[in-house]
């Protein structure tokens, strides 16, 4: 929109590592909704960013359709960004992953993005591990076209239209575990204090990272009926554990009583510890994470935090095996085979 | 009686069960022709299926050139019992009937017009051959063998080929060169060989190559620098991906690292792999997909993102008969309309119409280059006559000086450079604006890409004004792409000629030949090949500088005609529609005929044995 | 000076902050003018987002009825400062601008040549509404009051209105009347009452009603006898199925049993949507979906499945500005092209083009017809201008007696009759054939339906001879559909004249009256408005009929006109593109314009100020 | 295809409790490759119909494309058939039921035609609970386009084109139970023994039913190298229980011993009884059976068998709330409302 954010800077401007401040990292002023969950969330990417100190143009989002597709514009102005089609981000995403594997990703979309008409393309990428950090802004309806239930709309939850959804909803973290993803967590746009250490961790990791954030629609779907209201997913959330993300170059000082802390290392060096861990859950067992989200629904909990992560599953450039340097600098030099081979060609063909 | 063929001028079908091995016999059979200097041209006629269905191979010789489909079965090969009624009735009058009379054909089936070759093929092949794996493939060879007397084929020819097939393989080739043997001796002993047509040495195909247009796409990918193909399975598509990585696997190979210079995406569907390849390309990858008719469908909107959001797209749509499903297996080029106005609202998109493997090569390598010159979707409309019939063709060849054509791409410099970068401003007044790649520069260029309108900023915007602009601006760059596109390719009398022929892709062949026959009957006519939409200027010349012009395509509504009268504005009355869309390639005898109901046709022309 | 407006002649527009509650207000006014006997129109701009950006509504009062949108604002109403600059600009010379002065304009920013209305909405509303949640509510019934005395609207219709709106609730009636009066009596105490422009009875719209496109496409489903609806929510379309949902559940709920005699899905995506329509139609339901342009290309390859399978299909495409995403929430009809020849292959489908809220009810009732009929889609090309904004239209009629035509099904009497039946064979001769539905008989009428290409009897085939059968059969049912679309309306001069206008949906109204001041300029004018593609003798007719014919429509490639010249085979000459494409609806003053490009535009005319 | 079976009637032709014979329920001949999975599938299909004793015509058969998707060709000739477009079977088949529920019907796909193109359809009819049994002739492979991977290949698994899966595979049973089905199913073409009691189950059950049954492409994916072959499946199934399904009518006679058998009843009032049952596994219980198939994938085992039921999710008609006579059956009498309702219509927009 037109509307630029006064370009003033915070007194006490603070930098990061590479000198950037967070003002670098943010985007156009919001147009959605006041109150809005998204613009709660975009402002955790912004923090993390900033916090993981990547350079802003070395960050490329992308997104499908739908209010939280529209918020890269309003984090990371620096970034290109891509709002793409209805439901496609994935493929989109994947694309661009395979043109140039040096840069950070970050793929954003909504329920009705991911559950609905981008299901396929979702459960695709997830099986590709395309290496991509992939948010969805979860409010269980379609906030732009004026809030009608999604898919991940819980059976007897009623928005703003006063009928209650009848059809069974899709959990999309449950789903990524069963589709193989290796990094899985569910948060929520209200607690920023757990989101953001996700959100880093989801960068670091060096494969497909989903973050299905529970992200209410305050014109919609914020009734005392929904379960994806404000007031209910704060009443109900669990959390799996405290995690902790912790870059490469910090020293990990063990401030937690031992035998309730997990360390988890990732690709890139960096560390993600993790605390309280609820009982019975191991962040590195599958079938435990699917249990523990069973479970949680089961009860009407909105368990919350890492769920699953497995640093080591191989992502896309590294199954495809391609070369080091990204696809898209590669030059005729590169490109064109010599001479010779098309001469070996045609003769193949005589 | 007889009266068709002779010598270098005759056409032989093959009648077999798929997935029975016939296919590399059939093909030994072309290629020994065609390595024999005269030209050949192989159809394939296969079901929508695996195993079990009757399938059709179609040779043509003719030492004139003259290689589109020509009607009328001089000789038919029937190996397939199941199909043996329609093969009958097939070929034509006074033609030869071979078959294996292992089963004899019973009497009242027998046409009294047809000469029959009976050679007990499976009799043969079992007695000779111990192995029953092997025995249904030397059946194959051992009537190649029998053609070969009939036909005078040079048997060294065919040694040759078994030779650069089975290189190493001396046991191999020994085996079947005795299948061969037992064939030849068959025909000589019982037949007198060779038949009144028959194939002679020439030196019309030397220096030249025989390839399918799918592989010939797919070198030209490796060739024009594609790094990312993404592509879901479908038939006469397929071949493509295939062929992009096989040749990548040999060409592209990092040697010290072994690591891969290309990524392959089979994707989960037609609209995931357009997905991938805008993606791709949006993130300065040359990347691509290859797709048939359903797949355009499906990516329909995606191709509209791709027109308005200005993002550089290739994409090669081997077309088959539709629509729907239609005829998987049946070549038409019946996806113009679709892919020309493919999607909502106000889009027009560039097409390529190779008629050659050489130009399924050199235009698949040229669509990069438009692509990111024009920011727009290229679309190369080949099809499975052309996609998956091996052709005759120049070879491939590449100036190693040539430089690709990566478009208005901003790199660091030029954006600091630049005061204010205005991704959709037309600052050299050609409609085509300058684009960055993600991560160029720390603070300059970066933009949001989008499918909704914005402002030469690439802010988004729902003025009206800003809106229009931007949509006139397309029009300008397409006009641009007018001058880009390749030029039709003319084939003009010397003399001035008021009927006109217009042509494109594998409409070419026949449409070559229908012409020779009008002049050879003296009729004055020009022709014009078209290589690309949307026309250049020498297009329309062509149209207005002739009475009448033919638009020979093969689809049922006249795509192409109705496309050239909207973008040129012509009257309908100047184009004449000849069509041919039963999913067999269009003969020159079917064009003639369409054409003489508009003129006079000459006493002497027999359109039915051209 | 101001030298627009008059009684009953003048365009006000409201330029609020969407999500503040101003469309109910704005509604208001617009209906109490409707009230009053007088046409009037209502156009809603908005923006595609939720909550806090301009949003604008623009209301037309025209005595002589023509209610396209005019250019040049009588009357601003302002309650947004984000967008005043905007709408400052917006107000024509001498217009009058009415704005919240709780924040008084900047006088560096006012216009001189604009009549400034200053009113403390804010600062009112508060002082007299203490609950903070209804004082911006108020706000804008405040300046519904400014306005009714402004513009001598009848204060006792706006209460029929509240008191409608607002049944039994005496309270809240009273608060919103306190609110009216307190705008009408600040108007009377500050400004001259009323303006020079303003409304007076009239009894022009008795016994109209005032409804958007979109309900009554619901109502006529509802009526049609659709009982499955499958959708997937986008703007503009998703109040179709809204609006069917609302009726089907007061009309279509058994009272016994409490039960639903309809099924509504809300599928996963657009190709679902169409899948279960498709499916469906097939098992003998009415089905229908309702989209935008997006979904249209999303659809493409079901389309091309029902045309080809020939499975009744009815959609309803409320057309917004393309291509891709676009401007979501701007008219244009700009899917033609894309839905005529939707799908790869040869295809063609019908299409129907309501113009009033009366026709979207009955067109849509038709269209199930039509498509039972044809065994093919119809599509229905509204527009989001017809589909969201109310308009005064004839009140809806449906004869007691009317029978659906379910078209050529054999039930199981049916079947015992024949000896054999065949799903495609054309008995009637006029291209459609008799189909079945799954259940009907023990023994007799199965069969397969594919999207592959089949015999007579629905036979699988691959040969080529009855694959081209079946598309001329096809050809010939295109023509029979030719003979059962509705056909044009004229609107004749009674003398002969040269110059004909054509046009189709919502560009009528804007058309209609640049012919009426054509008439007054004593140029001769006849005009026709298509129905319905494709197209009855009467186009061709009324086309050779005249000189030039102006074909007038909103988008920017001509597409109707290259529909028009492709099926007539018409010369491009005769007919002049008359095209609006920014996104708001076309205006009779622009359409002028155009047309005096090509002929002498008269000395009286004036098209500025229509 | 042209060729017509002999239309010879079995010596002992035995009738159903209709009267029909088993020729009755058979279709085209097959074009298939000779011994696919697909046309033993076929059989079991027939041979399931023809003992549930449904009239052949009030079945309707729906597919997509492919070999799989062909088969409907070569059964249940006296059925209507639709073979849709690629993917998107489950549309197709939600608006055939939703215009007529008094039908029996029966959908089939392939791993291609429901675990790429169609997953989101997939996903949605599941979600849906459509009243149909939903076949998946699953063979790791797109056979139809000549033996490309599909998303149920396993890693590491090699067809006939030598090249060994990279990417995880699709678990559709598990898919389905994660995606809140109630009936999942799986099965081996090869074991007529167990897959025509698990259709006619199926067929019975009142709301969406999956069998995803391992079929062998013999002419692309049965190499020693693919765990989709006829030998690797035969080798490694394992079951979770035996099936029986014992029509309406039936008594159930207790033949085999208390405690290792299970009876559930279908809501038509036929029952399956489940016999030697595997350890730690509950067909009522969903967890359980995600993690015995969670379990067996690790082992490389291919779990069979009737792998989750419960009768009582209501399927999408009850959902919806349709009256009791097919949709498509309703005349003007029923659809147009009286002539007062459009009066005040009107009136409501004066
Ligand atoms: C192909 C297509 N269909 C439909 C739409 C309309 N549409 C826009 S956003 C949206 C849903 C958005 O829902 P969600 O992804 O949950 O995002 P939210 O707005 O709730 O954040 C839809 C259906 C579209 N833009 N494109
Ligand atoms: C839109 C579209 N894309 C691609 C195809 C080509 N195609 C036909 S069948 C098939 C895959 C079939 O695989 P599967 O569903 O597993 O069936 P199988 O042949 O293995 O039984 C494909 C890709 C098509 N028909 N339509
Ligand atoms: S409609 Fe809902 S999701 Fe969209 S911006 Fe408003 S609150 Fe957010
Ligand atoms: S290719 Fe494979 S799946 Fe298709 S018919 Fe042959 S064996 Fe069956
Ligand atoms: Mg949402
Ligand atoms: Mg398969």
């Amino acid at each position: 929109m037109s509307y630029k954010r006064p370009a003033f800077r915070h007194p006490a401007a603070a930098t990061n590592e590479l000198g950037f401040h967070q003002k670098d990292y943010e985007g156009a002023m919001s147009t959605l909704c006041a109150g809005c969950g998204h613009d709660s969330i975009s402002a955790a990417i912004i923090q993390a960013c900033f916090e993981l100190s990547i350079p802003p143009h070395r960050i490329a989002k992308i997104s499908g359709i739908g209010c939280s597709s529209k918020t890269p514009t309003y984090f990371l102005s620096n970034s290109h960004g891509f709002n793409s089609v209805h439901g496609r981000m994935p493929s989109v995403a994947t694309g661009a992953v395979m043109a140039n594997k040096s840069l950070t990703y970050i793929g954003v979309s909504g329920d009705g993005d991911t559950a609905s008409i981008g299901m396929g393309q979702f459960a695709h990428v997830v099986r590709r591990n395309l290496n991509m950090l992939y948010v969805v802004m979860n409010n269980g309806c379609y906030g732009l076209t004026k809030g009608q239930d999604s898919a991940t709309a819980d059976v007897g939850s009623m928005g703003k239209a006063g009928v209650a959804t009848m059809f069974s909803s899709i959990d999309l973290a449950g789903l990524a575990l069963e589709l193989g993803a290796g990094f899985v967590a569910r948060s929520f746009s209200g607690d920023k204090d757990q989101l953001i250490p996700l959100i880093k961790a989801g960068i670091s990791h060096d494969g497909f990272a989903l973050i299905d954030v529970l992200s209410p629609c305050v014109t919609f779907n914020n009734t005392t009926t929904s379960t994806k209201s404000y007031t209910y997913v704060r009443d109900h959330m669990e959390t799996t554990s405290i995690a902790d993300y912790v870059p490469e170059k910090s020293e990990i000082t063990a401030s937690v009583a031992p035998g309730e802390t997990k360390v988890i290392e990732m690709h890139d060096g960096s560390v993600i510890r993790l605390s309280s861990l609820a009982s019975g859950w191991d962040p590195a067992d599958r079938l435990s994470a699917k249990n523990a989200i069973y479970n949680a629904n089961k009860k009407g909990e909105v368990l919350t935090g890492l769920l699953y992560v497995n640093a080591d599953q191989p992502e896309v450039h590294r199954i495809l095996n391609t070369v080091d340097v990204p696809l898209n600098e590669l030059k005729e030099d590169q490109l064109v085979p010599d001479a010779d081979a098309l001469e070996s060609i045609n003769a193949s063909f005589m | 009686m007889f009266n068709g063929g002779g010598v270098n001028d005759f056409v032989v079908r093959f009648a077999n069960v798929n997935g029975t091995g016939s296919a590399s016999a059939n093909t030994m059979f072309a290629k020994s022709i065609f390595r024999m200097g005269v030209p050949v041209s192989a159809k394939n006629i296969f079901p929508s299926n695996i195993q079990g269905l009757p399938t059709w191979y179609e040779v043509r010789v003719n030492g004139n050139g003259y290689l589109g489909r020509r009607e009328g079965i001089d000789l038919m090969v029937c190996t397939n019992p199941q199909s043996m009624d329609q093969d009958l009735k097939n070929t034509r009058e006074g033609g030869y009937f071979l078959y294996d009379s292992t089963w004899p054909l019973a009497n009242e089936k027998r046409r009294d017009d047809l000469n029959y070759l009976e050679i007990p093929l499976m009799e043969l092949s079992s007695k000779n051959f111990t192995d029953p794996r092997f025995r249904q493939l030397f059946k194959n060879i051992i009537y190649v063998g029998a053609l070969s007397a009939l036909l005078n084929i040079d048997k060294n020819v065919i040694v040759g080929l078994l030779e650069d097939q089975f290189p190493g393989k001396a046991k191999v080739v020994e085996s079947n060169v005795k299948a061969l043997d037992l064939g030849i001796n068959y025909a000589k002993e019982n037949w007198k060989c060779p038949l009144h047509f028959y194939a002679s040495p020439m030196e019309a195909t030397k220096g030249k190559i025989m390839i399918d247009g799918n592989t010939s796409c797919a070198i030209g990918a490796v060739y024009g620098g594609a790094t990312v193909m993404a592509w879901y399975p479908i038939t006469p598509s397929t071949s493509v991906a295939d062929g992009f990585e096989e040749y990548a696997k040999q060409l592209r190979v990092d040697p010290v690292t072994g690591k891969n210079k290309f990524a392959i995406i089979q994707a989960e569907d037609e609209l995931a792999a357009i997905g991938v390849v805008i993606g791709a390309n949006w993130n300065g990858a040359r990347a691509f997909t290859a797709t048939s008719g359903p797949g355009v469908s499906l990516m329909n909107e995606f191709l509209g993102l791709a027109y308005f959001a200005e993002i550089p797209t290739v994409l090669i749509d081997v077309q088959r008969a539709g629509p729907s499903t239609g005829m998987p297996t049946r070549t038409q080029q019946a996806d113009i309309t679709s892919a020309f106005y493919a999607s909502h609202g106000d889009t027009k998109h560039v097409l390529l119409f190779p008629s050659t493997p050489f130009e399924c090569f050199e235009m698949t390598a040229t669509a990069f280059d438009l692509a990111e010159r024009l920011q727009t979707p290229i679309m190369v409309m080949t099809d499975l006559d052309l996609g998956m019939n091996d052709h005759v063709s120049e070879p491939l060849t590449w100036d190693p000086e040539r430089k690709y054509d990566r478009g208005k791409v901003f790199n660091a410099e030029d954006l600091d450079r630049v005061e204010r970068f205005g991704r959709y401003l037309d600052v050299d007044d050609d409609g085509i604006t300058y684009r960055t790649l993600p991560g160029t520069h720390p603070t300059k260029g970066s933009f949001f890409t989008r499918g909704t309108s914005r402002d030469e900023y690439a802010k988004y915007t729902e003025d009206g004004a800003v809106y229009a602009r931007n949509m006139e601006r397309l029009i300008r760059k397409w006009n641009t792409a007018k001058t880009l596109v390749p030029p039709p390719e003319f084939y003009n009398d010397t003399r001035p000629a008021e009927i006109g022929l217009l042509f494109f892709g594998t409409t070419t062949d026949s449409a070559l030949e229908a012409m020779a026959s009008m002049r050879k009957e003296d009729i004055l006519v020009d022709a014009m090949r078209l290589k690309a939409a949307p026309f250049s200027q020498s297009v329309i010349d062509f149209i207005f500088d002739h009475e009448v012009v033919f638009v020979i395509e093969q689809n049922r509504d006249g795509q192409m005609r109705s496309i050239l009268i909207n973008e040129l504005e012509i009257d309908p009355q100047r184009l004449k529609a000849v069509l041919n869309y039963d999913g067999m390639p269009i003969t020159a005898a079917n064009i003639l005929r369409q054409i003489y109901n508009h003129i006079p046709q000459p006493q002497s022309a027999s359109v039915q044995t051209i």
